[in-house]
């Protein structure tokens, strides 16, 4: 039961959370509500990785290995963006 | 261009001495990372062979010091190397000036070359020695790559956007220029030669090449042609930014940025005119994607290079 | 002396071939006779038989359309095919070459056999999958052979855009479709050896502990798993614009052919040490054997493959020095392309210091493993030569790149293949080969590819651009060399399929461990039994803990 | 999935068994993530050649359908954890129940989707139908190009999903999984479900609230 209740909790933030992505994106243009929008999807899955997908509950090498692709996706996200940033 | 074989590569521009010295020297470094290896597999294959009475006490499994040391002393000699290829490289992105203009197009699978006073010519480049030469280039349809080996040089021709390559070539004669990309069914033979003449010579062919008008009095007459002069003409009614001057100066757009009017920008405003939108005007440029050929666009941005302050208004 | 020496007795030899020895009549290769014995089977040792008579078929396929291209070159006219058929015949070779040999040829065979043998596992952690995965190989590979049936495809293997997307005539679509779908194949098998590596190591086998040539599987697999999926949504992305116009690439929409070319190499840079990884951990096992040695430092040999695994994915870009990428970008990315040369200057240098005051015999294996090291070793210092930016810019897209490249793929990882293919051979069959024979063969190999591929430099540095069939006439006495190296190198090849084939047959039983080596898969019988180990071993000891022999004591 | 008992082959124990099998999903899960990536790497590039252009292309979008959309989603993971717990309790009809109820919510998600390209096909702007486009630049059809595939693919995977769960469901209700012992199953499926959420959730922002 314990478990239910932290499971509805944590649907509640996520709701609560798109409620403000999508309240920022009326307010905010531009850099600022791209980073604010990226935050707030970064705060959600992070909710979903942790208490849906049981790494609360995993040892360091499943944690590793579920974050692993998202940190090395960042190195395609720097190298392409830098290459078109300084051409 | 000579017999069935060659080792060596011709030269054309004190550039490729340059690269050439380059090469030779890496060739040393690599030679003499690489020696020390051949000859102690060598040389412990034959002393320690299975059978051999050999000195085999003591062996070693590991030893810190010497296996960082064989790590980080190569890679400071690899340091030197980079900062001297990169520095040659450099200077690739930085053309001179007063560098004479050439416009390349690409497209399966020619070349086209148009000279500043109108001239152009397909598959065959003449330029004079003694004077920097910058291409910049246009691709019609796929990625193409124009190869000068004499020069060392090579950059793709990349379509939607324009890409640059100068040298300064310094040995008259008949060099190979081809396609380095692959294109499609013609590559192999998407080629022909780079004629480096003296000046003297490079001005009695320019001479001789048929022309009616210069590059930009071609571009000025699709101007007038394609409708263009009807918003941009001082005559115009339309809100149209003013075009005259405006090469190479800053140019502030909407949403705050300013951008330099290159070669670049102004073909994008004909092509893509949403992309970069002059601040203070309605964005109301159709593209003249389908209407304009990469060879037109040269023109009319030729056309656009040439204007001075108030050329338009008289 | 090692077993494989011993010659069996004379009543042996009459009898060989006939008689089927005890082991070989409990090993996995008699585990049931059906096809549906091999076709459903979930036994990693016989998934590995299947994908080695499946990449070998490819092998052959990649070489004739090489052959041709070589046939073709020899003339500066190219009057053998046409343009299009040239263009055909190369695309071929790169896209069967890399998909279907060199990227599944060590992991998917030598990697699927050993790996669970080394590490004292009775299989792979997920067999099914294994199995699924061959499946979905052939199945990619099924529909190559239908691309290349229906007349082929002329991209180059690289797809570039916008040739591939809006201007080939080719059968664009299907060969995506081929590689997509080989994609997952790759993909499952790395998840499947980087849970076993994970999972199923035996008691004792700590990670210091582990062989190299695991440690290199291992690090081959995390490339697998990251860096396919990247090449497979590119190629979704190519399909969906030449089927449904969805130009995300498309100049004429604001997109930009370069992002393509980021995307492809993203994959295809990492992609290149997933070939060459598992050849650097079957050389460290082969020079170890032969030595009878601990490898030299064999925390910084297995350091290095994940060092080179993961500053692999950092250098892609040095493949779009002239492609119009970012000046900036270009210096960042040549700089990080020297330090790969790091881990892998380190493994030569540590191999060479692993024979100081071994016992080293000229077997067939050390033969490969000491042509892997000569021609890794020209592939890779080339390859630095390339990284340098404004050499690039001479030799990119040349000949000087064949060379280079052919140095480190076959030069290296083929000859590594067939250094496996010697080492092991005897496990997985049980027989010997004629080692006389394995030794000339590796020499032919070295000199045929020295022949082909040296003069391909010299072309490069001349200038003669790559994928041309129509060339200058000045280069036509170093084609026709490269040619008739070729010959060498491709009779070369076939030598060890006559031999070893022989040797299924009318080989000499091995015994347990022919070459006196350690580790655990020498521990098992061979042909091992189906599951491996009666009982699951317990390691105490350090990897190849050769006892120290005193000198003369085998002479 | 047809494995009854409890240790299969390769493993010595459940634990370790277990272990390999959420090692294995977690690393599949990372191979979509980097799947997706190279998607999000377009939308990247494209926001930063085109910023102006992409903030317009975005406008035209449906916000709103798309934040039910979103809502459905992250519902359904709720459902999913849920129907995990009951799993892992050993409660057969809880587990049925939940994954039901998480793949018809999946199948709700698929339908606004539908309906959702119906209203864009109508505005002319779904490429790739035949149909005119009345697309004002390039630069947003090539939006539109990149918005059809990631959603398209996306829909792909929660397709997948729905009838990883729906047979899951059945399996447990009528007992032939046997459970807590098999709760490994729900579970590995659920993580499937949860990534293909996650990657809802950026795509949402990311297509949707360009501004």
């Amino acid at each position: 039961m314990q478990k239910t209740v932290s499971f509805v909790f944590v649907w509640f933030a996520l709701v609560l959370l798109l409620a403000a992505t999508v309240t920022a994106s009326f307010m905010l243009k531009g850099p600022a509500g791209l980073a604010v929008s990226l935050g707030i999807a970064f705060g959600k899955s992070g909710l979903i990785y942790w208490h849906y997908m049981h790494l609360n509950e995993e040892e360091g090498l499943q944690r590793i290995a579920a974050l692993g692709a998202g940190a090395w996706l960042l190195i395609l996200f720097a190298f392409v963006c830098a290459d078109y940033l300084t051409r | 261009m000579s017999g069935p074989l060659s080792l060596w590569p011709e030269q054309a521009s004190g550039y490729g001495g340059e690269i050439d010295l380059f090469v030779i020297a890496f060739t040393v470094l690599i030679a003499a990372l690489s020696a020390p290896v051949f000859v102690v597999i060598v040389l412990f294959a034959a002393k320690y062979r299975r059978g051999r009475p050999a000195d085999r006490e003591h062996p070693q499994d590991r030893n810190v010091w010497l296996e960082v040391s064989w790590s980080i002393i190569p890679f400071f000699a690899l340091i030197g190397f980079f900062v001297w290829s990169t520095d040659l490289f450099a200077r690739l992105y930085h053309p001179p000036k007063d560098a004479l203009e050439i416009d390349v197009v690409a497209r399966q699978w020619m070349w086209k070359f148009q000279h500043p006073e109108g001239q152009s010519e397909i598959n065959e480049l003449h330029v004079p020695t003694g004077e920097p030469v910058k291409l910049v280039m246009a691709s019609q349809d796929v990625i193409h790559s124009l190869y000068i080996p004499a020069l060392r040089l090579k950059q793709d021709v990349v379509p939607g956007r324009y890409t640059v390559l100068w040298f300064n070539a310094d040995k008259p004669g008949t060099y190979r220029l081809a396609c380095a990309e692959f294109c499609g069914t013609d590559h192999s033979v998407m080629g022909g030669s780079f004629v480096v003449q003296t000046p003297a010579e490079y001005a009695r062919w320019l001479q001789q090449s048929t022309v009616d008008r210069s590059l930009a009095a071609q571009g000025g007459a699709l101007f007038r042609g394609r409708g263009c002069s009807g918003c941009h003409g001082p005559a115009s009614t339309v809100k149209a930014p003013p075009l005259e001057g405006l090469f190479g100066k800053p140019v502030a757009l909407e949403g705050g940025a300013t951008i330099i009017a290159d070669e670049q920008y102004i073909r994008d405003s004909i092509l893509l005119p949403q992309k970069q939108v002059a601040a203070g005007y309605p964005a109301i440029m159709p593209t003249f994607e389908n209407v304009l050929s990469e060879e037109d666009v040269l023109k009319i941005v030729a056309y656009i290079k040439s204007l001075g302050p108030g050329d338009l208004t008289q | 002396m090692t077993a494989l020496q011993e010659r069996p007795e004379q009543a042996d030899r009459h009898d060989r071939g006939l008689s089927e020895t005890d082991t070989e009549r409990q090993s996995y290769l008699r585990a049931g006779h059906s096809l549906g014995s091999w076709f459903f089977t979930r036994d990693h040792k016989r998934i590995a038989i299947l994908y080695l008579f499946a990449i070998t078929a490819f092998f052959m396929i990649g070489g004739a359309a090489a052959a041709l291209m070589r046939l073709d070159l020899l003339t500066s006219a190219g009057d053998l095919l046409t343009n299009e058929g040239y263009n055909r015949a190369f695309t071929i070779h790169g896209v069967i070459m890399v998909w279907f040999f060199l990227i599944p040829s060590i992991p998917n065979t030598f990697g699927n056999f050993l790996v669970p043998l080394m590490i004292g596992a009775r299989d792979l952690a997920f067999p099914r999958l294994n199995l699924l995965s061959w499946y979905i190989f052939v199945l990619a590979g099924g529909f190559t052979l239908f691309v290349l049936i229906a007349g082929g495809v002329d991209t180059g293997w690289t797809f570039y855009t916008p040739l591939s997307s809006m201007f080939s005539h080719g059968n664009v679509v299907l060969a995506a479709v081929a590689v997509f779908i080989a994609g997952f194949s790759s993909i499952l098998t790395g998840l499947n050896f980087i849970v076993t590596v994970h999972k199923l190591r035996c008691p004792g086998m700590t990670w210091d502990r582990l062989p190299l040539f695991v440690w290199a599987i291992y690090a081959t697999s995390l490339i697998l798993v990251l860096a396919t999926p990247v090449l497979s949504i590119t190629l979704v992305l190519i399909a969906a614009e030449r089927l449904f116009g969805l130009g995300i690439f498309d100049p004429k929409l604001g997109g930009d052919p370069l992002l393509y070319q980021h995307l492809f190499w993203f994959y295809s840079h990492p992609a290149v040490y997933i070939m060459v990884l598992p050849a650097l951990g079957v050389v460290s096992e082969l020079v170890a054997a032969a030595a009878r040695k601990p490898v030299f430092g064999y925390k910084f040999v297995a350091g290095s493959s994940i060092a080179i695994a993961v500053i692999g994915f950092f250098v892609w870009g040095h493949h779009m020095f002239v492609a119009g990428q970012s000046m900036y970008a270009s210096a960042v990315f040549s700089f990080l392309s020297l330090a790969v040369a790091v881990p892998s200057g380190i493994k030569v240098y540590n191999w060479a210091a692993t024979l100081y005051k071994g016992h080293i015999s000229l077997d067939p294996p050390f033969l490969y493993g000491m042509t892997f090291i000569g021609l890794f070793v020209v592939g890779g210092l080339t390859g630095l030569m390339l990284a340098m930016l404004a050499v690039d810019v001479h030799v990119h897209d040349t000949y000087f790149v064949v060379a280079h490249f052919h140095y480190i793929m076959v030069g290296g990882t083929v000859s590594a293949f067939f250094g496996a293919l010697h080492y092991w051979w005897p496990k997985i069959v049980g027989r010997t080969y004629p080692l006389v024979w394995g030794r000339l063969a590796a020499i032919f190999i070295f000199l045929g590819f020295n022949l082909t591929f040296f003069p391909q430099f010299l072309l490069g540095y001349l200038g003669m651009p790559r994928r041309y069939h129509v060339y200058a006439p000045e280069f036509q006495m170093l084609h026709v060399l490269s040619s008739a190296g070729a010959s060498l190198l491709g009779l070369a090849y076939l030598m060890p399929l006559v031999y070893l084939t022989w040797s299924m047959r009318y080989g000499a039983p091995a015994g347990d461990n022919p070459w006196d080596a350690t580790g655990l898969e020498w521990t098992t019988p061979s042909p091992p039994p189906k599951h491996n180990f009666d009982e699951i071993p317990v390691v105490d000891r350090p990897p190849y803990d050769y006892e120290i022999e005193m000198e003369g004591e085998d002479g | 999935m047809a494995e009854t008992r409890s240790v299969a082959e390769p493993y010595r124990d459940a634990r370790q068994q277990r272990d390999a099998a959420m090692l294995g999903m977690y690393v599949f899960l990372g191979s979509e993530i980097m799947l997706f990536g190279g998607l999000f790497a377009v939308a990247a590039v494209m926001r930063l050649l085109h910023p102006a252009e992409v903030v317009e292309a975005s406008k035209a979008l449906h916000v709103w359908i798309g934040a039910v959309n979103t809502a459905v989603l992250l519902t359904s993971s709720l459902f999913v954890a849920l129907a995990v717990d009951c799993a892992k309790g050993g409660r057969r009809r809880g587990t049925g129940a939940w994954l039901f109820s998480a793949a018809s919510l999946g199948a709700v998600f698929l339908a606004i989707k539908v309906y959702e390209y119906s209203l864009e096909h109508a505005e002319g702007l779904l490429p790739g139908l035949g149909a005119p486009l009345k697309v004002s630049t390039p630069v947003q059809r090539a939006f539109m190009d990149l918005y059809l595939v990631a959603t398209g693919l996306h829909a792909l995977h929660l397709l997948i999903g729905i009838l990883l769960l729906l047979v899951i469901a059945i399996r447990a209700a009528s007992g032939r999984l046997l459970l807590p012992e098999r709760a490994i199953v729900p579970v590995t499926a659920g993580l499937y479900w949860h990534l293909v959420d996650v990657i809802w959730v950026f795509l949402y922002p990311i297509l949707y609230l360009a501004r």
